[in-house]
């Protein structure tokens, strides 16, 4: 029977980025299902920990981790609490009660840009990021991939919003690096970075080009002006989690979600189907039918810490 | 004298005026707790029971106070010599690279053998970060609080290039060290005290509370009963007076800024050595800022400072429990309540200062007849 | 030397906008800091004065409401200042740091309560923000003039009323204090407060006036921050900015116009930051983007050190006044 | 208990037009100090009126409440014969008060045109004010020759400047009474005998001064009429020609003075303390320390005489390591100290009673045992170690406090809570009961009642026949000569001569004022002679 509590990162529950997608997916669980949650913000390091095994020792099955910072808490209360079910999102934890839900964010990216390549009427395309930290420079590394992939001679530009945990709350700084990069010429900008990653919409919108959002479907944001999102489908795989703990069907180990998974994906609804022509439409589909065949292989950062684009 | 009449017994300057400072404050609290349409009373009976009613809350609680007192020691030391040091955030941070860099260095080596050596890096480390402002206010008169707040930021920046671009554990996405092997990392009370049959749960509680209990020893002894504590209380409170006792002012705002760096230092032992068991980006998360309110409450006393950082501490664990048991009580009610209580009891701290003293106040003709007695 | 040009007028156009909320916090700082009274709590006024700007404009659909809401806001915690550290005498760094706080808490606790975004305001149709104002001839002006075109179009144009406001705000500034008799009694309580209660002048009158100058100033650059530069409010948007702020006052030395030029200055090195983020420098070669964004703060310890000339306080800043000595 | 001498009456004529200013019944108490009680004064249109009094006697607060600064707790004031009620300073300047403060109320950094019309600019700008104040100035400038550079920055003038900007500053105000308290104490003679002309001119010209001063010659040189102050009350009030100084003084302190302490002869040993050639600048590159060379030998107390501000204090600060002498040595015991700080002089056997107890001498929220140890806190007998001995502190202390009768006796008692005459008692017990080789003492028994006075005048001889060197400073000509085997004169900055402690007043006096010289000494001639008798 499943009992579902959501852990939240830093970042807090209406991140509009990945936070807020475990909140719609555990949402949409509670709609069908009839069945409440409990969930908590974090608000420093020691609170990871104290907050799991709170849910865990008031039965709270499966108990969702959001972001990779939570790894060391979940690794740890999973081993006092071996019976019962936990999932982390965007970090692996070795445990047989633990799924590990990590997403191929190079390949959701790699076709954003490989988009992105295709609307380009300058030549020239931009990408800003949160801090500087790995996880960022693994969708830049797939962007930059794809969009290199689809013209080898377009340039890329790429930007990081700060150093600290302000980086993640400075639309301001957002926006003047997206006006920096479109002076330069770019006219699509991808944005990985929070909630300054509104600002790079906003700006992108407000001059004219296109902005492409991250984690959620951000399309919606400024109609017309958002060329696409690159989903990465954490609501669908907390709604899967839970589903399946409450289904018996439940199991641990590592799930990595790419494409192949709808684990990532590109956004088209009506707030950009004006944009998408059928070329870009027809190109993205060919690419993801390759990637999922494996005839396109991604390169993961991660996988050794360098980006050979 | 200008201060003839502002004189209250100690028992109400050290106790009663503090305590009515906090009651203000959790008044305004408590209002802010009534807007959102929740029972104030309530609110306060799961802060006070998540704080203090099972051994696991308890633990938590002790640790918040563990790194509070840290700072509160590190602003009290350094306003005993006359200085405002709010600089305890970057300090920290600094002081977590010495501690990772150590622990890691011994990475396996039994607790208690490379303890000693993390808790000189934290202090070494904390201490070099304090040392550049001190050296700016002493020789050249910089103006502290703001080299100290500019020291925050380099060191926020510093400890993310380290750890992305130097120190960082490889393959993972976040900007962490590796995890410390169990021999290394300091356990916690917790499975130190399970064979004695005590239960503190898995709270973080763990050896460093000692330390902090006896940094608190420490600094008492330091500034009232050693002969450089007298000059540090004397510089800071007459400088002209501590020239003509043959102190020289400058080397005092160096060494207290050194202690104070050295003792806010202590808290990455708590943080990286023991509870995180690695170096993160945030090592004080927000400790710094908090030991500003918990010195002043605690009037730079070590005795005060443990009893204000453990109010702090019991607020911190109190608030995790509420947004618990109330999800309507966020965190961020949890830092307005803190906001409340560093405003009336810091800021506002003299605001029945005149009150008291006119219910108080000795009389003017006693302290006449004493004299002439 | 044209694509010299072409690289760095859009930097300098950028440096102008980055520029304008530390001018605003700056200004407010130097109002309460010349008549004495350290602010530490710029961070948090912009802060609340953003979010009531987001809120207000969302509710109103009007900018200029959103703008007077800010101040108002503002202004209250201004007054909280002064009510504990010129009325009761308090610690005003203890009171900035709360202050600080009680913006972060309080604007966030509200966003959520209200709008349900987490401490975000709903996103603002153009219609209710300040937005960029293109100057006559824009179109052109870049054909006719070339570079000169460019600078017109990039730096001069194109910028919302805000950003005038702040620039106006300079001369202003400086003529308020030293041509009127206002800004010479607030540079004297900054100074000797005695001196100014002797002449028989309310030295209390004169701080509050001067922190709800602050705080006024706190409100615009709060405005521009959520309603100008972004089309909504975000919870810690300020992202250290009042801090910096801070920094340039020391880096100035309390002047309105060294002031200016240091916020733009800080603007610039922020600007060129990001556009040369990932670009080897000459002779230098890959810089980490760390180092840039060091930057401000490095100057600025610099500049305290008494390398580039010594930074003197106003002589009363930070001390309560008492009557006796 | 203290006998009030037989005075004269205050002269009792009619009056023949309303006084400036009459006082009437003023009290004022701050907290447990009553300074002053049920004062009442007369101050006649066009008079310079003096007023004088021991330190803390309530002068400065009897003027500040007249200026509306401090509110009096019960009484009347009458201007031009009116009840006002002055509720503040600006009531006070609206009256026509100005008063030029014991510390100049002046902001550093401004120029003094922006000084002078500070809080009287009348105009929301200040162009206008400006202008006035400049043709103001331009006008006093001829008529009384108050010259001061309308632009430049005040912190760049001397003091004796920056007082005639105070003055400026009031008479911008249209003061027809102006206050002025102890104006001459930080003067040189010449920037002094300025100010007296100026006076003398307002006074011809119909306004009223009222002059505070400890300086009795000036009130005998200057003022109509002298009023004397005694612990808060106004107990006399004379025309000066009726009246000499020694009746002033008798009436100041309320017995017939001149304290003659017995003490027998000295016999002088080997030097002890040596100063060759001491040359101290100040912060502005001003020599207030010129080319000073003496020397105190065992057994003996050499008194330095001299006007207030005339290099006596950084002259002890010198010797006393405080401040650094520009050039010039310094020994002790024939040993070469120069250079050497505070504490290493002390270990050297050099204590020091400071001039300052409140600002140098005590740290005073400290008690009373801490303030025991201040200077000596790195001897071994009072430590263990790197730790303080409390227990030997308080000891030390409870033992210095009753050989000293410091009342209270309670050694936690904090310093601030001690009466003015205890704390010195408190610091002399520090210096004195050391057992120095060499002790420098600057005002020992400033503003300390008469019995504390007499007490710390035989612990000084005392140690001086244990042979000890002691170097005295003091405002007090009478404790120079009475404690003094040696007087050396001060002015300028310089040692302008020396004579033995019997020499008359008067012309010690002469030699202080710069005006003659002493046995054996080069002279200084000096300019405008003449306003000083
Ligand atoms: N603001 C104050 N608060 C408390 N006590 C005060 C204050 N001002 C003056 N006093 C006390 O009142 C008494 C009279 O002081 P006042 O300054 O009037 O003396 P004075 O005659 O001017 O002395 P001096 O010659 O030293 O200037 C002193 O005991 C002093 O300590
Ligand atoms: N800051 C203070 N707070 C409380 N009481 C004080 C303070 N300063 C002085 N007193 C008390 O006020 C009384 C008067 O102090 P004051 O210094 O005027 O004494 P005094 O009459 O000048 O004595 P003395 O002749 O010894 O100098 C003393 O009893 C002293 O203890
Ligand atoms: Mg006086
Ligand atoms: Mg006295």
């Amino acid at each position: 029977d499943a009992q579902p509590a959501l852990l939240y990162d830093v970042g807090g529950k209406f991140d509009k980025s990945f936070n807020e997608a475990a909140y719609r997916g555990m949402e949409k669980f509670k709609a069908e299902t009839k069945i409440d949650y409990r969930e908590f913000e974090i608000q420093n390091d020691a609170q990871r920990e104290q907050a799991l095994r709170n849910f865990a020792k008031k039965g709270n099955s499966p108990i969702i981790a959001i972001g990779f910072s939570q790894a060391a808490a979940v690794e740890k209360v999973a081993k006092e609490f071996p019976d019962q079910k936990f999932a982390i999102v965007d970090m692996v934890v070795d445990l047989p009660n633990v799924r590990s839900i990590v997403f191929k964010e190079e390949e959701g990216s790699f076709l954003v840009g490989l988009i992105a390549a295709k609307a380009s009427k300058t030549g020239k395309v931009g990408f800003v990021g949160g801090m500087d930290i790995p996880l960022i420079r693994k969708f830049a590394c797939g962007y930059v991939q794809g969009v290199k992939a689809t013209d080898p001679k377009i340039t890329v530009f790429q930007n990081m919003v700060g150093t600290t945990g302000a980086a993640w709350t400075d639309p301001v700084k957002g926006g003047e690096l997206t006006i920096s990069q479109i002076e330069q010429g770019a006219d699509v900008v991808y944005a990985a970075a929070g909630a300054s990653g509104l600002g790079v919409l906003q700006k992108a919108a407000e001059k004219g080009k296109l902005g492409i959002g991250v984690d959620s479907n951000q399309n919606h944001l400024y109609p017309g002006k958002v060329l696409t999102s690159m989903m990465k489908r954490v609501d669908v795989a907390v709604y899967k989690a839970a589903m399946d703990v409450k289904d018996g069907k439940w199991t641990g180990g590592i799930n990595v979600l790419g494409l192949k998974d709808g684990g990532v994906d590109w956004a088209l609804d009506d707030n950009n189907k004006s944009l998408i022509t059928p070329e870009i439409k027809a190109a993205a589909d060919q690419a993801k039918a390759d990637i999922i065949s494996g005839k396109i292989q991604v390169h993961d950062y991660m996988a050794d810490k360098t980006c050979p684009f | 004298m200008s201060q003839a009449s502002r004189e209250l017994p100690p028992f109400v300057d050290y106790v009663v005026l503090p305590v009515v400072n906090v009651i203000t404050a959790f008044i305004a609290a408590g209002l802010v707790v009534l807007a959102i349409s929740e029972n104030p009373v309530e609110v306060v009976k799961i802060m006070i029971v998540g704080a203090l009613g099972t051994p696991e809350g308890l633990g938590y609680t002790l640790y918040y106070t563990t790194n509070f007192i840290f700072t509160g020691l590190s602003v009290a030391v350094a306003y005993h010599a006359g200085l405002f040091n709010i600089g305890p955030e970057g300090q920290a941070a600094v002081a977590g690279i010495g501690v990772a860099l150590v622990t890691l260095a011994f990475d396996g080596a039994p607790w208690w053998l490379v303890l000693p050596f993390a808790v000189a890096a934290a202090m070494v480390f904390g201490a070099a970060w304090a040392f550049i402002p001190a050296w700016l206010q002493a020789r050249r008169g910089s103006h502290i609080v703001i080299t100290t707040i500019m020291f925050n930021f380099l060191a926020a920046t510093l400890i993310v290039y380290l750890l992305v671009n130097v120190m960082g554990k490889a393959g993972s996405m976040a900007p962490e060290t590796k995890m410390l092997s169990d021999a290394t990392r300091l356990p916690l009370f917790g499975t130190l005290l399970k064979p004695l049959g005590i239960d503190l749960g898995q709270s973080p509680v763990n050896p460093t509370f000692l330390i902090a209990i006896a940094a608190c020893v420490a600094v008492w002894l330091l500034i009232w009963h050693t002969r450089l504590g007298y000059e540090i209380r004397t510089a800071g409170t007459n400088p002209q007076a501590a020239v003509y006792a043959g102190i020289d002012p400058a080397r005092i705002i160096i060494i207290s800024m050194l202690i104070s760096g050295g003792l806010t230092g202590l808290l990455a032992v708590n943080e990286v050595m023991a509870v995180q068991g690695r170096l993160l980006t945030d090592v004080a998360q927000g400790a710094g800022f908090v030991g500003i309110a918990v010195a002043l409450m605690g009037r730079s006393h070590p005795l005060g400072i443990a009893l204000a950082a453990f109010l702090f501490g019991i607020l911190y664990q109190g608030g995790a429990e509420l947004s618990f048991d109330i999800p309507k009580i966020t965190r961020d009610m949890i830092v307005v309540i803190q906001a409340l209580v560093i405003l009336f009891a810091g800021a506002l701290g003299n605001m029945y200062r005149p009150m008291l003293e006119r219910i108080f106040a000795r009389r003017p003709d006693r302290r006449a007849e004493e004299t002439e007695a | 030397m044209t694509e010299f040009f072409d690289m760095i007028i859009p930097v300098i156009g950028s440096a102008v906008r980055l520029s304008i909320p530390l001018l605003f916090a700056c200004f407010a700082g130097l109002f309460s800091e010349r008549s004495g009274v350290v602010d530490i709590g710029l961070e948090g006024k912009m802060l609340g004065a953003a979010f009531a700007a987001g809120a207000i404009a969302y509710h109103t659909g009007s900018a200029t409401a959103g703008l007077m809401g800010a101040i108002f806001v503002s202004i209250l915690l201004s007054l909280v200042h002064g009510f504990a550290s010129i009325t009761h005498r308090g610690n005003q760094i203890v009171s900035g740091v709360a202050i600080n706080f009680l913006a972060s808490g309080l604007t966030a606790l509200l966003g959520q309560a209200w709008y349900g975004e987490g401490g975000r305001t709903p996103q603002l149709p153009d219609s209710a923000r300040f937005m960029p104002i293109d100057w006559p001839g824009v179109a052109t002006a870049r054909v006719n003039l070339g570079e000169l075109g460019n600078f017109y179009v990039n730096v001069i144009s194109g910028h919302s009323i805000l950003v005038y406001a702040a620039f106006v705000m300079v001369p202003v500034t400086w003529w308020v204090l030293q041509r009127t008799r206002f800004g010479l009694r607030l540079r004297a309580v900054g100074e000797n407060p005695h001196a100014v209660d002797t002449a028989g002048i309310s030295v209390a009158l004169l701080r509050y006036l001067a922190v709800i100058i602050a705080g006024v100033l706190c409100g615009a650059g709060g405005t521009y921050l959520a309603i100008a530069q972004s089309s909504e409010f975000v919870r810690d948007m300020t992202a250290g900015k009042g801090f910096i702020a801070l920094a340039a006052l020391v880096f100035a030395k309390w002047r309105p116009f060294s002031a200016m030029a240091t916020c733009l200055l800080f603007g610039f090195l922020d600007a060129a930051g990001s556009r040369l983020q990932g670009t080897p420098l000459p002779f230098i070669g890959q810089v980490p983007v760390q180092v840039f964004q060091a930057l401000p703060y490095i100057l600025t310890v610099v500049l305290l050190a008494g390398f580039i000339g010594k930074a003197i306080p106003p002589k009363a800043s930070g001390v309560p006044y008492t009557k006796d000595r | 208990m203290t006998i009030m001498p037989s005075l004269p009456l205050p002269s009792d004529q009619p009056r023949k037009r309303p006084a400036a200013i009459e006082l009437i019944g003023i009290d004022k108490r701050f907290g447990t100090v009553h300074a002053n009680r049920d004062i009442h004064l007369v101050v006649e249109k066009g008079t310079i009126h003096g007023i004088v009094g021991e330190n803390g006697a309530g002068k400065s607060t009897l003027m500040s409440i007249l200026y509306g600064f401090y509110h009096a707790d019960h009484g009347r004031i009458l201007i031009d014969g009116e009840d006002v009620t002055i509720s503040s300073s600006q009531a006070a300047i609206r009256h026509g008060i100005g008063m030029v403060h014991q510390q100049f109320m002046l902001v550093d950094n401004f120029t003094v045109l922006e000084n002078i019309i500070l809080g009287a600019e009348g105009d929301p700008l200040v162009a206008k004010a400006e202008k006035r104040a400049r043709e103001l100035l331009e006008r006093l400038a001829r008529d009384y020759d108050l010259k001061v550079h309308p632009d430049a920055v005040v912190s760049t003038l001397s003091v004796g400047e920056q007082q005639r900007v105070e003055i400026l500053k009031a008479l911008f105000r249209g003061a027809e009474t102006l206050i002025l308290d102890e104006p001459t104490a930080v003067l040189t003679p010449a920037e002094a005998d300025h100010l007296f002309r100026i006076l003398a001119q307002l006074k011809d010209e119909g306004k009223t001064v009222l002059l505070i001063t400890h300086k009795l010659r000036e009130i005998m040189a200057i003022t109509d009429t002298v009023s004397v102050m005694r612990q808060g009350e106004m107990v006399a009030t004379w025309p000066t020609r009726d009246v000499s100084v020694e009746m002033i003084a008798e009436a100041m302190v309320g017995r017939r003075v001149l304290l003659r302490v017995d003490k027998g002869h000295s016999n002088p040993g080997r030097v002890l303390l040596a100063a060759d050639h001491l040359t101290v600048t100040d912060g502005r590159g001003v020599t207030v320390v010129d080319d000073v060379s003496l020397s105190v030998r065992a057994g003996e107390i050499v008194g330095i005489a001299g006007v207030a501000g005339n290099g006596q204090s950084e002259l002890i600060e010198a010797l006393a390591g405080i401040i650094t002498p520009t050039s010039g040595r310094i020994s002790l015991a024939g040993e070469d100290v120069s250079g050497l700080d505070p504490a290493d002089l002390r270990d050297r056997g050099l204590a020091h009673l400071p001039e300052d107890r409140q600002r140098v001498g005590l740290v005073l929220p400290f008690g009373g045992g801490e303030n025991i140890i201040l200077g000596y806190q790195d001897d071994p007998a009072y430590a263990r170690g790197m730790f303080l001995d409390w227990g030997k502190i308080t000891s030390t202390a409870k033992r210095f406090f009753a050989s000293y009768d410091v009342r209270p006796g309670n050694a936690s008692l904090r310093a601030a809570l001690f009466s003015g005459g205890n704390q010195q008692k408190i610091v002399c017990a520090r210096e004195i009961e050391r057992d120095p080789s060499v002790l420098l003492v600057g005002q020992p028994t400033r503003g300390v009642d008469i019995g504390a006075i007499e007490f710390i005048h035989k612990r000084l001889i005392a140690l001086r026949d244990r042979g000890k060197a002691i170097l005295l400073i003091s405002a007090e000509l009478d404790e120079i000569r009475s404690l003094s085997d040696r007087v050396l004169v001060m002015c300028g900055g310089r040692i302008v001569g020396e004579c033995a402690p019997e020499t008359p007043e008067s012309e010690i006096g002469l030699m202080m004022a710069g005006l003659a010289e002493g046995a054996g000494e080069r002279t200084r001639p000096r300019a405008n002679e003449g306003s000083v008798p």
